[in-house]
């Protein structure tokens, strides 16, 4: 299938277009006008596809029907989605993708075989790829997608003997591909079971990892569906699915790796650490009721405007479904006219996604130099009068320091506990992402739980300093 | 034929390495803006799928084929607009207030 | 023919993007021992010069063709040792003494 | 000319190791490695090659004479030339590649014809491209060394209607290739005079250009020499020249661009700005006598023993030239034992290529904390009480903050005349490599000069602080 002249040139337009797409993607100027120019790109790689193959009026209607009707699932969804919901979306956005990869490769080799199975072994290799990764990509997505959204599986699900399981099946897809390959029969039947094997295969592989590192697994398939898109485009002699393709798979190769490194997961921990521990899980909580010192927005209020110079705000993901960045930044504002220095200190993994906390407080236009990094602060805040906490669990749970099976072990975190007093607000003493309890909670000298939804209480907070100041 | 896929294979390489360089040092900020802009890129096999049916000789490739351009549709234009979705939070966020 | 030279055209677009990439942010200290090192590699045309040599159908070209494998030579070579000089003396020098 | 699959995946492979050498020569630990990754790369394309093209045993013999010269010559001037040499010998070895690329441009173009001048039109571009890059790259490299070896054209030279003559002469090479690609008469001959055409412009490009840039052409001729391989690669079908080329071309214009930032000189002033101020070159120093303060070696040491608790150490080209490394480190144990605190100011173009200054320090141990970038020094010198600047000069020179129509107007310089003492070691009042005259040496009160080579002078300085301490 070589194409023609104008065509090569029109796909060698729009790799270029994703390169330099995804080059404006590497800072925050310029990002926005990165994802457009990736955007047109696409769309000319769309459009100049229908003038290489030219097809009846049929076909057309059909693929303008699906495609409108694709177009409009994924902007409806893209645009109703909630920002806290955004990672099981991209996971499902990624899921398609890798489903599609699948069948391409399936659907050319079901042509292959109809136009008499002759071959170049290179490119049915491929073929495979395409649809094995592509499965995988899919199944683990969707199982992604259902762990976020809280459908089902939650948290680590393990059985025994699911290594075992998994090489097994690891073995029966190279014999599957052997047998194709060395002219076995029923080739086309072979290629189905591959799908199901390659989709059996993502669900074992998602199902054990538990939602805190969820992300990372997101990022990791969606390497895979580039991978997928890549073979796929090899088997089609397809340039602009290799560069594509082999763009995202490497660039989500590189992603994944600084992402875990971000979040101080190693990548064969995450996805094999759950597996290898099956049956371990951390407990969520012992049942024992411990006690806390609790107040309300007046005592919160009384302590920042009387006992507290300088404070420092941690914010997490309890801000952002409580949609208290509005709240955070007035009464961020109503300290500072009382003389007060007021820092936000930003873990890398607050939030759901990297750069959570980021984007929310910039939307309520709390200013970048106040925000600072956990290595930019973490010595400060033996310094500080006070900490408040608001919606954030995990990224001050001291438990992270110490050695040992807990899932967080060894992720730094934001030394709130040095400081000389501290506010938490959240509704309960539940946990947070990672399901364990939180020392923190129960120091009743130094810390005061103001239980309430974050925007709210904060509301309260702010109300209050107001009138007592 | 075998000449193809060799010429293809060095764009496949040349196009990996590329993509290791394009993602060397990012800001942690912009770690899931990229992945969720690449995921949208890889979106790609819509045009994959797109020749499957415009080429298809059976009817059973075209539908798989359709259903592969309805799954690429959807992870092109969502993929896109989430991203942009959360880009635009960057810039002070002036103009879509849904968190 | 033609289908040859495209997929070339896109293997030299892909080289160019990443020769940018790869040089992004160096170090000031390197610059002069990556244009060293670069210097030698674009020696590459010792190849070309071969090719020409190993094809040539009449003398003049093979003629022409070895002066460029001389010149050819003289790059490589001369650039990699160069380099190599340079880069020696960012361990501390105690190899080699000469500035 | 297609290849066959081996050799094929062979220069694939070693187009691999040039990308993965040049990877590795980003960082100073692995850079040495990275260069001879590269090497590899080229010793498997070059072996390669001969599998790919048989011929009979005189050609191989031929074949194996040229290249043991080349490699011989190559490799005797390489390790034989000083450092301080350096830059005019990249740019030797960056003309004969670019010679050679011409050179492969018109065989190829000449064999053509004899095939009858049947041709692919993109191919014959490519073909007359490198001819034309190549051969400016070969003339201009020339012409940069003949510079530096100070055999000839020294300073920037220049002739009235220099600019109308370089544009004339674009034309006619624009029109001389359309006439060959339109089916004129004679094309080998038009080929030749293009080869002529080619070398005049290179003569003419860089002939205006003052010394203080060439490593800047350099740098750029270095990449037009990448330009011309790819072009060369083109017209062979040869992927691996594509490829190295391109990388070459593309890196080398990012290095040109880097270089010429650090060095505070736009591209575009560098390559026109001569010729546009053709006449007005500045002047080398005025004749006239202008009185300054001098002093011994134990002058020196008395101001730097009794007067100084910090001082900086500026070093320049002069300390090279005078292999003075030792004698500086030297002097800075001794003060630092005698309790001063000593630093190194490093500016970025110090010396004659970017990195000089730290090489040699390395080679004499001196610490690589004690050396200070210019940004990173700059604001200390106010506090400091002594410089001693050795054999620099450009590099302090205040002339350099005056606006105007000096060669080195606009450069960063290191803030030596804020300091409250300044030793200057020197062996003459003569300008450095800009041509310019230095204020500094005439500033009676403040600077002191010390006439001497800089290793005898120094190793002086040591003496007698060690007397006197
Ligand atoms: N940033 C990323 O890239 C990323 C991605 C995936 C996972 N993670 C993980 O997510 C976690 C992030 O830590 P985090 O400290 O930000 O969050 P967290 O540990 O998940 O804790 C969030 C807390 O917010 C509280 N909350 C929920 N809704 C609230 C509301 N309306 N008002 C007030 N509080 C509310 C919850 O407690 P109540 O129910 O008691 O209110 C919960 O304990 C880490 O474990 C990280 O590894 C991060
Ligand atoms: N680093 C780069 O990449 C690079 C490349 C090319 C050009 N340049 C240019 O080179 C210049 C570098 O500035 P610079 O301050 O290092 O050097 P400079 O301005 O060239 O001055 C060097 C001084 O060293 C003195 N000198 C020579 N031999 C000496 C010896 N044996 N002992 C003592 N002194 C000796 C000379 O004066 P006497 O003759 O009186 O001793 C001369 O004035 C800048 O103009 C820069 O633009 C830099």
């Amino acid at each position: 299938m070589a194409l023609s002249t104008g065509t090569t040139l029109v796909y060698l337009f729009a790799a270029a277009l994703f390169i330099f797409g995804i080059r404006l993607l590497r800072s925050p100027q310029t990002a926005r006008a990165g994802n457009l120019v990736a955007a047109v790109g696409m769309f000319v790689a769309f459009v100049v596809t229908f003038f290489e193959f030219p097809a009846e009026a049929l076909t057309l209607v059909l693929i303008a029907v699906v495609v409108g009707l694709g177009s409009a699932v994924g902007g409806v969804i893209a645009v109703r989605v909630p920002m806290t919901s955004m990672p099981q979306f991209v996971a499902a956005f990624n899921g398609v993708g890798g489903g599609a990869a699948a069948l391409i490769g399936f659907s050319e080799f079901y042509e292959i075989q109809l136009a008499g199975g002759d071959e170049n072994l290179v490119i049915l290799l491929f073929i495979f790829f395409s649809i094995l990764v592509g499965g995988l990509s899919f199944a683990g997505s969707v199982i992604a997608f259902v762990k976020l959204e809280e459908l089902a599986f939650g948290g680590s699900v393990t059985f025994p003997g699911q290594k075992v399981v998994n090489a097994g099946l690891l073995v029966l897809v190279i014999a599957l591909v052997v047998t194709v390959l060395a002219g076995g029969p029923a080739p086309v039947l072979f290629a189905a079971v591959l799908l199901a094997l390659a989709l059996l295969l993502g669900v074992l592989l998602v199902i054990p990892i538990g939602g805190a590192d969820m992300p990372i697994v997101i990022s990791l398939l969606n390497a895979f569906t580039g991978v997928a898109a890549a073979a796929s485009g090899m088997a089609l002699g397809n340039t602009v699915l290799i560069i594509a393709g082999a763009l995202v798979g490497a660039s989500g190769t590189i992603l994944t790796y600084l992402m875990s490194n971000a979040l101080g997961r190693p990548l064969s921990k995450i996805l094999f650490g759950a597996v290898a521990a099956a049956g371990t899980g951390a407990a969520a909580g012992d049942g024992e009721e411990k006690p806390v010192t609790s107040g309300g927005a007046d005592d919160v209020a009384a302590t920042l405007a009387y006992d507290a110079d300088s404070v420092i705000f941690i914010p997490g993901y309890g801000l952002a479904v409580a949609q208290a960045q509005g709240a955070i930044a007035d009464l961020m504002r109503t300290l500072e006219a009382q003389g007060k220095d007021v820092k936000f200190a930003i873990h890398p993994v607050a939030g759901r996604m990297p750069g959570h906390m980021n984007v929310l407080l910039a939307e309520a236009d709390v200013p970048a130099e106040k925000l600072f990094d956990l290595e930019d602060i973490n010595d400060q805040f033996a310094e500080t009068d006070a900490v408040v906490i608001v919606g954030a669990n995990d990224v001050v749970n001291p438990t992270a320091r110490e050695e040992g099976d807990n899932p967080i072990a060894g992720m730094p975190i934001l030394n709130a506990d040095h400081a000389k007093r501290v506010v938490i607000v959240k509704r309960s003493l539940s946990p947070g992402f990672a399901g364990i309890d939180n020392p923190l909670f129960y120091d009743q000298d130094k810390t005061m739980m103001l239980f309430s939804d974050a925007k709210q209480g904060l509301e309260g907070v702010t109300q209050s300093v107001k009138n007592q100041g | 034929m075998a000449a193809e896929i060799l010429s293809q294979l060095v764009v496949l390489v040349l196009a990996i390495a590329l993509g290791f360089e394009l993602i060397s040092r990012v800001p942690t900020l912009l770690h899931t803006p990229l992945m969720s802009a690449t995921n949208a890129i890889h979106g790609i096999v819509v045009v994959g799928a797109l020749v499957i049916v415009l080429t298809a000789e059976d009817t059973l490739t075209k539908v798989l084929g359709l259903v592969a351009v309805f799954f690429g549709a959807v992870n092109v234009v969502g993929g896109f607009i989430v991203t942009n979705r959360m880009l635009e939070m960057f810039r002070g966020g002036s103009r879509r207030k849904r968190g």
